[in-house]
């Protein structure tokens, strides 16, 4: 299986006040052609930044500074240039975290649409215009009177109609890759179950990868095949989700996997300080489990015998291998 | 794929025709909006040579809000009083003779109460109805009813209801006690068309309402139209009696520009024909320059004094008030602030009429006799207070400049500036008017009666704002009102002015020269320090 | 604070602005050592007046034969203090009442923001000539009709202000704790809202400048001879433009007075909204 | 029902509005030092004549029943006569509004020509030198005395250039006409020469007064396209490949127009003021120098009619603004 999205080495910096912050360091992810790849980690892990790069959709204030690729079906989109601008939302589409804000609230739903259709498949492509497919896609995400969504304003739709809308958007191309931001945290739960589902349905049926960041490893259970986990601009462990859930080797995985457990909120201590990041493991003054090499050293991601990936001195297996938290 | 292909070429077509159509309909929207606007330049340029009859436009100082000959009686009125109406004589030239308008002639009784005026048979209103000896009683009954203007020339001698009309064209004036100065206020009875005017009356307001924005005259030129905020127009009056000479003005407008600058350089482009020949120095230097503008110069009898509230301690005091007279520097005001442009006018009168001592000295600067003059008031004495009008840089800077020179014998003063009708109601009380007010006194009619009588008179209390009141005076006063000698008179007048004088009643400073710009094709402006070059009728302008 | 002031510091516009008040402020204090000729405030030499620029008056002299440099420095004076003064007062009742009323936000709050209301109904400058003109043209007549018509604007922001943050944790607190209402509404509110009516006293500096100006031109500012701008470009009007010297430099002083005050308070405001973005961030 | 909602929002307000203002006016107008009756009767008028007049104007009435029947006039559409023009204030007014709409209208286009375009260019190339030079040009502009900018546009442009006229509404005199304004006017009689006076004598006043609302509107349009092109829709666009000119052009301007269209009622509020000083040095016969002229003359009929009209003239500038606003943004005004 060959990657649909491949990132090695990137490094992501931008100037602030304070100085340099490093908000991405040497991340290595790769997505397979039609799997769905969980994203987790605290909030300002880096994980929206990564989406964001790879859309060419950083802050525009702010001097960025980039390092290491992205690759994304062969063709380079860290740098942009006229071929990623062509790649995206036809190759790559994105389901954003707000479907409300990510609309713009002076037109129809229908014209937005329009208008990126338009800008992304010429009509000649979809006979009878653009209509027809859309209507079929809403039909598709289980949106009755597709017609009246096309003539409604974003505000006038439910959370979940819209959030239903933009994956409807983000398929409508025939993608290979999906990049879905956070896009079920407006939703209340039955409700986000639902879009769950159906996103990992249509995105199996359609053959698209799907890069899913989330902060709530349950809603990445439900639609997940491999689960990467990001700490403080690194990724820190690769694996399938089966794996992950049972056993997950990197210390900061099982602490998030504990908290999803008991329901507490939080894992002791503060994520460090982006503009001064340390030589050693990252996670290391948080981790019960550190040593004097974590702090001088900083652990690669390494394949591990089962084809998962890991980024720690220490594993948990190492300690208490099989053991349940 | 032809279904493709087809498609595609329809779309191409109808893409086509959208954007031709989208095209085209800009074109016609561009090319009309510039041909709008190149006929609009165009039209603009050469309209004034399309023009065949000559318009004068005529720069106006203030507004006309109103057009009622009977309620104005301000210098800019004149253009509404002397063009649109007619009276029954007419001063005219400088200096000013009084020559027969609407009445023929004018006889008077021996015991000087019984005025009575033969009118012409060949003046029309504008309207076409004759002018009669009913226009003539209605109008000075509705002068004296209003109570405005120049009603005060009439109240005191003319009763309501006593001038009687015997035939078409005979009116006769019953006055209360003979008076020297009626025959010199004539011209200010301007007729209106009394059938008209009683037809627009609502609630007994002898058609005040309607007289503001409307006209009933005989006058040279007829009323086209009336904006108040901008000014009015009008067109000859080819029937007017007194006949035309060659090319007259066709069409006259007088339009309210109330900025000096837009006034002058309006006159140099060319847009007025005219405007008003009191303008400061620095501007008259260049109009000047300008090869289409003309400055027709006359002595006037316009005098510009600083009025002082003879009643409020301690101006009634005579000796602060020389004092004040010898604080002022004359010449240096004159010579360097206006120029020279106007002449020093030591006395209440014009120094052009007669009723002047021939030795007439007035006050001269000399801060030496001022403080000699103050030591003999008691003191502390309090600031005194200046109110000048707004608008009027003469008044202003005479104000300021006067202030300077008070502070350096040891008087405090505040000068505060309002607009002329501020300062007009202020004067009406000498609780509430200035200490010192400075302003001109223009002529209405010609009489030393206008200036030293009016000004200073008991009698003309309320109308007149110096509160100066001396029993002495006014005896002489009430003398030179009823008598018809003209060298007793003569003598009254002077010794009246002595009086002022050595009361320092005022501080009397300058005599205006009149300079009136006009287009250089203007010919034939008829002077006359009571109309002030308005009245047009005599004017001739090429085109 | 310390963060906003650092970027004001690299808002070369702002510095601008700050350049020009300080000379301006500095011009002001120093009037009767800096003018050429300090007693041309009051004195005249009318046979010097409207003479051009030269090596003698610098930028010629006025109707009376004033030097006009000297002149437009005392002006600034004037002007600044009648402008500090009107916000000054302006500001203090507007923003009492409106701490007032947006703390305690029942009907009297509502009717006081009405009656705000009522006041910003009509252009305030007409107001302002009417009062002026109704009082008699006097400075201190000037300062009353610009502080009855300005307070409004500060009274309608502090409103606001305060009851976005009245809900905030540690007023709330505050108030558990027992803490008088006076003092919470001076030690805990005002200081946390300072920011906004910094900038709107610094924004609303300048519109006064102009204000005063305005009456001035319209002859009811302060007497003549005062010195005083606005008075002294309608003076100018009678010589324009050949004296063009008469109305050029007190335009000008209006022109970089008003550019101060507005560079500033946009420096300001720039500064602030970056602050309190990140803040949210 | 939301358009109602939105017009009762307004007219509620409305009243007591109208009605506090009127108070300040009234209250204002009859501290004042001179004797309304004095100015009425005349220069020459004798202290029975001031009476009777002061009795025919109510002015020997207690300051509540003198105000309680002013309103009672107003509400039947007296609102007195002028002192100074001797014409029912009504039509004073109604004779000037047109000349003042006409020049605020003016200069509405061009400051929405000038501004909403600087301010977008602006907003696009944020802190680039183009962005710099418009935001100095723009403060410059606020801190112009408008009284001395029209003195100095009549100088280059009247005097030097003699390009333009240098004051007053049209050249000649302004034919009897049906409407008031004169564009509308020409246009309707077919007069050419007429349309190119009016629009020559309008450029120089209608520049002045339109500078300071340009300099607002730029501030504002600038704001609003920064906002916008921060927003997430602007956001997801980008992320879906959505071309930049689209982007830009359809939907950035639209949220930053949205903005701007709000602040009308203040750049109209900055018009108005500037229109009373405007109006002075250009003899332009409107609303604003009836009003200076009013204050000046201690015509108080005339101010407090003149304060009531502009009241009423914002607020519904206002509700316009609103429905407007409400027209733009279907989300309704939240």
């Amino acid at each position: 299986m060959s990657a649909v999205l491949d990132i090695q080495g990137l490094s992501l910096g931008v100037r602030t006040e304070a100085g340099m912050a490093h908000i991405l360091d040497h991340v290595d992810l790769a997505v397979h052609s039609g799997e769905i790849m969980g994203l987790v980690g605290e909030s300002g892990c880096g994980k929206t930044t990564l989406a964001r790069a790879l859309l060419g959709n950083l802050p525009e204030s702010g001097a960025w500074k980039a390092g290491g690729g992205i690759r994304l079906d062969g063709e380079e989109m860290l740098q942009g240039g006229s071929k990623a601008r062509a790649l995206r939302g036809r190759v790559v589409t994105f389901i954003p975290q707000d479907p409300l804000a990510s609309f713009n609230p002076l037109f129809r739903i229908g014209t937005q649409i329009r208008d990126l259709l338009r800008a992304k498949l010429p009509a000649s492509e979809s006979p009878g215009g653009w209509k027809p497919a859309v209507i079929s896609m809403l039909k598709a995400v289980l949106l009755p009177y597709p017609d009246a969504i096309l003539a409604a304003y974003p505000h006038q739709l439910s959370t979940g109609q819209r959030q239903r809308v933009m994956i409807a958007l983000a398929l409508l191309p025939q993608p290979r890759l999906i990049i879905a931001d956070e896009p079920t945290t407006a939703l209340d739960a039955s409700t986000q179950r639902q879009i769950l589902g159906l996103l990992r349905r249509l995105a199996a049926e359609r053959g698209a990868a799907v890069l899913f960041t989330t902060h709530d490893l349950a809603a990445a259970w439900e639609v997940c095949d491999r689960i990467s986990v990001m700490y403080a601009g690194q990724v820190v462990e690769i694996a399938e989700r089966d794996r992950f859930f049972t056993r997950a080797r990197h210390p900061y995985s099982r602490m998030l996997l504990a908290c999803l457990e008991d329901g507490s909120t939080g894992i002791p201590g503060d994520a460090p300080d982006p503009h001064a990041p340390s030589a050693g493991c990252r996670f290391a003054p948080r981790c019960p489990n550190r040593s004097q090499i974590c702090i001088e050293a900083r652990p690669e991601l390494a394949v591990q015998s089962d084809g998962d990936l890991l980024a720690c001195h220490h594993p948990w297996g190492d300690a208490a291998a099989g053991a349940h938290v | 794929m032809p279904g493709r292909l087809r498609r595609a070429a329809k779309w191409r077509i109808n893409w086509l025709k959208w954007f031709g159509d989208m095209m085209e309909a800009i074109c016609k929207t561009i090319v009309k909006s510039a041909l709008f606007f190149i006929l609009a330049v165009m039209f603009g340029g050469s309209v004034a040579q399309a023009q065949t009859e000559s318009r004068f436009v005529y720069a106006n100082t203030s507004s006309f809000e109103s057009l009622d000959p009977h309620t104005n009686f301000d210098v800019p009125s004149a253009a509404v009083r002397f063009n649109l109406y007619d009276g029954l004589y007419r001063w005219v030239d400088n200096p000013p003779q009084m020559i027969p308008w609407l009445a023929e002639s004018y006889t008077v009784s021996e015991d000087g109460l019984v005025y009575t005026f033969k009118l012409r048979h060949d003046a029309k209103f504008h309207d076409g109805t004759a002018v009669t000896a009913a226009d003539v009683v209605y109008s000075i009954e509705r002068i004296i009813a209003l109570g405005k203007g120049a009603a005060s020339n009439y109240i005191d001698i003319v009763p309501p209801g006593t001038t009687t009309a015997p035939d078409a064209h005979t009116v006769v004036f019953h006055l209360k006690t003979p008076s020297a100065i009626f025959l010199k206020t004539v011209p200010d009875i301007l007729i209106v068309n009394s059938a008209l005017v009683k037809s627009k009356e609502v609630n007994g307001d002898w058609s005040g309402t309607w007289l503001a924005r409307n006209e009933a005259g005989s006058g040279s030129y007829a009323l086209v139209r009336h904006e108040p905020s901008l000014g009015f127009s009008a067109r000859r009056f080819a029937d007017h009696f007194a006949g035309w000479g060659e090319n007259p003005i066709d069409e006259l407008e007088f339009r309210t520009v109330q900025d000096i600058n837009t006034r002058v350089l309006g006159l140099i482009r060319g847009d007025y024909h005219g405007t008003d020949g009191y303008l400061p120095f620095t501007q008259i230097q260049r109009l000047r320059q300008a090869a289409n503008v003309k400055i027709i110069e006359q002595e006037t009898m316009r005098i510009f004094l600083l009025s002082l509230n003879n009643a409020k301690p301690p101006l009634d005091n005579v000796h602060f008030r020389r004092a004040l007279s010898y604080a002022f520097d004359y010449d240096g005001f004159i010579n360097n602030i206006l120029n020279g442009s106007v002449t020093r006018n030591p006395g209440p009168n014009p120094n052009t009429i007669w009723g002047n001592p021939a030795d007439l000295q007035g006050y001269s600067y000399n801060l030496d006799k001022a403080r000699e003059e103050l030591s003999k008031v008691p003191g502390p004495i309090r600031p005194i207070t200046f109110e000048a009008s707004a608008g009027y840089s003469d008044t202003e800077q005479a104000s300021i400049f006067f202030q300077n020179a008070l502070r350096q014998i040891g008087i405090e003063s505040v000068v505060k500036v309002s607009p002329w009708p501020v300062v007009l109601s202020h004067l009406s009380s000498s609780d509430t008017r200035a200490d010192i007010v400075a302003h001109w006194r223009s002529a209405f009619y010609v009489d030393p009666n206008n200036w030293v009588g009016e000004m200073y008179g008991t009698r003309y209390q309320g109308k007149t704002s110096s509160y100066y009141s001396n029993p002495e005076f006014d005896r002489l006063l009430e003398r030179a009102l009823i008598s018809n000698d003209q060298e007793e008179r003569r003598k009254l007048y002077e010794e009246m002015t002595r009086i002022v004088i050595d009361d320092a009643a005022a501080i009397f400073v300058y005599s205006t020269r009149w300079n009136g710009p006009y287009a250089a094709n203007v010919e034939g402006i008829r002077f006359s320090p009571v109309s002030n070059g308005l009245d047009l009728r005599w004017a001739s302008m090429k085109h | 604070m310390r963060g906003l002031l650092r970027r004001l510091r690299r808002d070369r516009m702002a510095m601008l602005g700050l350049g020009l008040l300080t000379c301006l402020i500095l011009i002001a204090l120093l009037a009767p050592y800096i003018a050429p000729y300090p007693e041309d405030v009051w004195e005249f030499h009318v046979e010097l007046r409207l003479s051009p620029p030269s090596t003698d008056t610098l930028l010629g002299t006025d109707r009376m034969g004033g030097d006009i440099l000297s002149r437009v420095i005392f002006g600034a004076r004037l002007s600044l203090l009648l402008s500090g003064i009107s916000v000054g007062v302006a500001l203090v009742i507007g923003g009492s009442l409106g701490l007032v009323a947006g703390f305690y936000r029942n009907w009297i709050s509502d009717g006081l923001m009405r009656i705000a209301d009522v006041f910003l109904a009509v252009p305030q400058i007409l107001l302002a000539i009417a009062i002026v003109q109704i009082l008699g043209p006097a400075i201190e007549n000037v300062v009353l009709a610009l502080s009855l018509t300005y307070w409004p604007f500060w009274a309608r922001l502090v409103y606001a202000q305060t009851r976005s943050i009245s809900n905030e944790v540690f007023v709330e607190a505050a108030m558990a704790l027992g803490v008088p209402a006076w003092r919470v509404m001076l030690l805990h509110i005002l200081p946390n809202i300072a920011s906004p009516i910094i900038v709107r006293t610094s924004i609303g500096l300048g519109g006064t400048v102009l204000a005063v100006a305005t009456l001035g031109f319209l002859g009811l500012g302060a007497p003549p001879p005062t010195p005083e701008w606005g008075s002294m470009v309608a003076e100018s009007r009678a010589y324009f433009p050949d004296a063009w010297w008469y109305t050029l430099t007190p335009g000008l002083a209006i022109f970089l007075t008003v550019l101060g005050f507005n560079l500033v308070g946009d420096g300001l405001r720039d500064a602030l909204d970056v602050h309190m973005r990140r803040g949210v961030d | 029902m939301r358009w109602l909602s939105i017009i009762g929002n307004r007219l509620i307000w409305f009243f007591p509005t109208m009605l506090g203002l009127l108070l300040i006016v009234f209250v204002l107008s009859r501290v004042v030092p001179i004797d309304p009756a004095v100015l009425v009767a005349g220069e020459n008028a004798s202290a029975e004549q001031i009476e009777r007049v002061r009795g025919h104007l109510g002015l020997d009435q207690s300051l509540p029943r003198q105000f309680l029947t002013y309103l009672g006039d107003v509400s039947q559409g007296n609102f007195g006569t002028s002192v100074y023009t001797r014409q029912p204030i009504v039509t004073d007014l109604a004779i000037r509004f047109p000349a003042t709409l006409e020049l605020t209208f003016v200069a509405v286009i061009i400051a929405a020509l000038i501004g909403i375009p600087a301010g977008v260019l602006c907003g696009l190339h944020r802190n680039s030198w183009l962005d710099h030079f418009l935001r100095v040009i723009a403060a410059s502009s606020m801190a112009t005395a408008s009284f001395w900018l029209a003195m100095q546009l009549q100088m280059i442009f009247s005097v030097e250039l003699a390009w333009l006229p240098l004051s007053g509404r049209s050249a000649g005199f302004i034919p009897e006409t049906a409407t008031g304004f004169l564009f509308l006017d020409a246009v309707l009689a077919g007069d050419v020469r007429l349309f190119a006076s009016a629009l020559a004598h309008v450029i120089l006043p209608a520049l002045t007064l339109a500078l300071p609302a340009a300099a607002t509107l730029v501030r504002f349009t600038r704001n609003g396209v920064i906002a916008a092109l921060n927003s997430p829709s602007v956001s997801y666009q980008t992320a879906m490949g959505l071309p930049r000119r689209i982007i830009v052009w359809k939907y950035v301007l639209r949220l930053a127009l949205g903005a701007t269209v709000t602040q009308f009622g203040l750049v109209f509020g900055v018009l108005l003021a500037g229109a009373i000083v405007v109006e002075t040095v250009f003899d332009w016969p409107g609303l604003g120098s009836y009003a200076v002229r009013s204050i000046l003359s201690s015509d108080y009929n005339a101010v407090m009619g003149f304060t009531l009209w502009t009241g009423a003239l914002f607020v519904l500038v206002n509700l316009l603004v609103d429905l407007l606003q409400a027209a733009i943004d279907p989300r309704g005004s939240a």
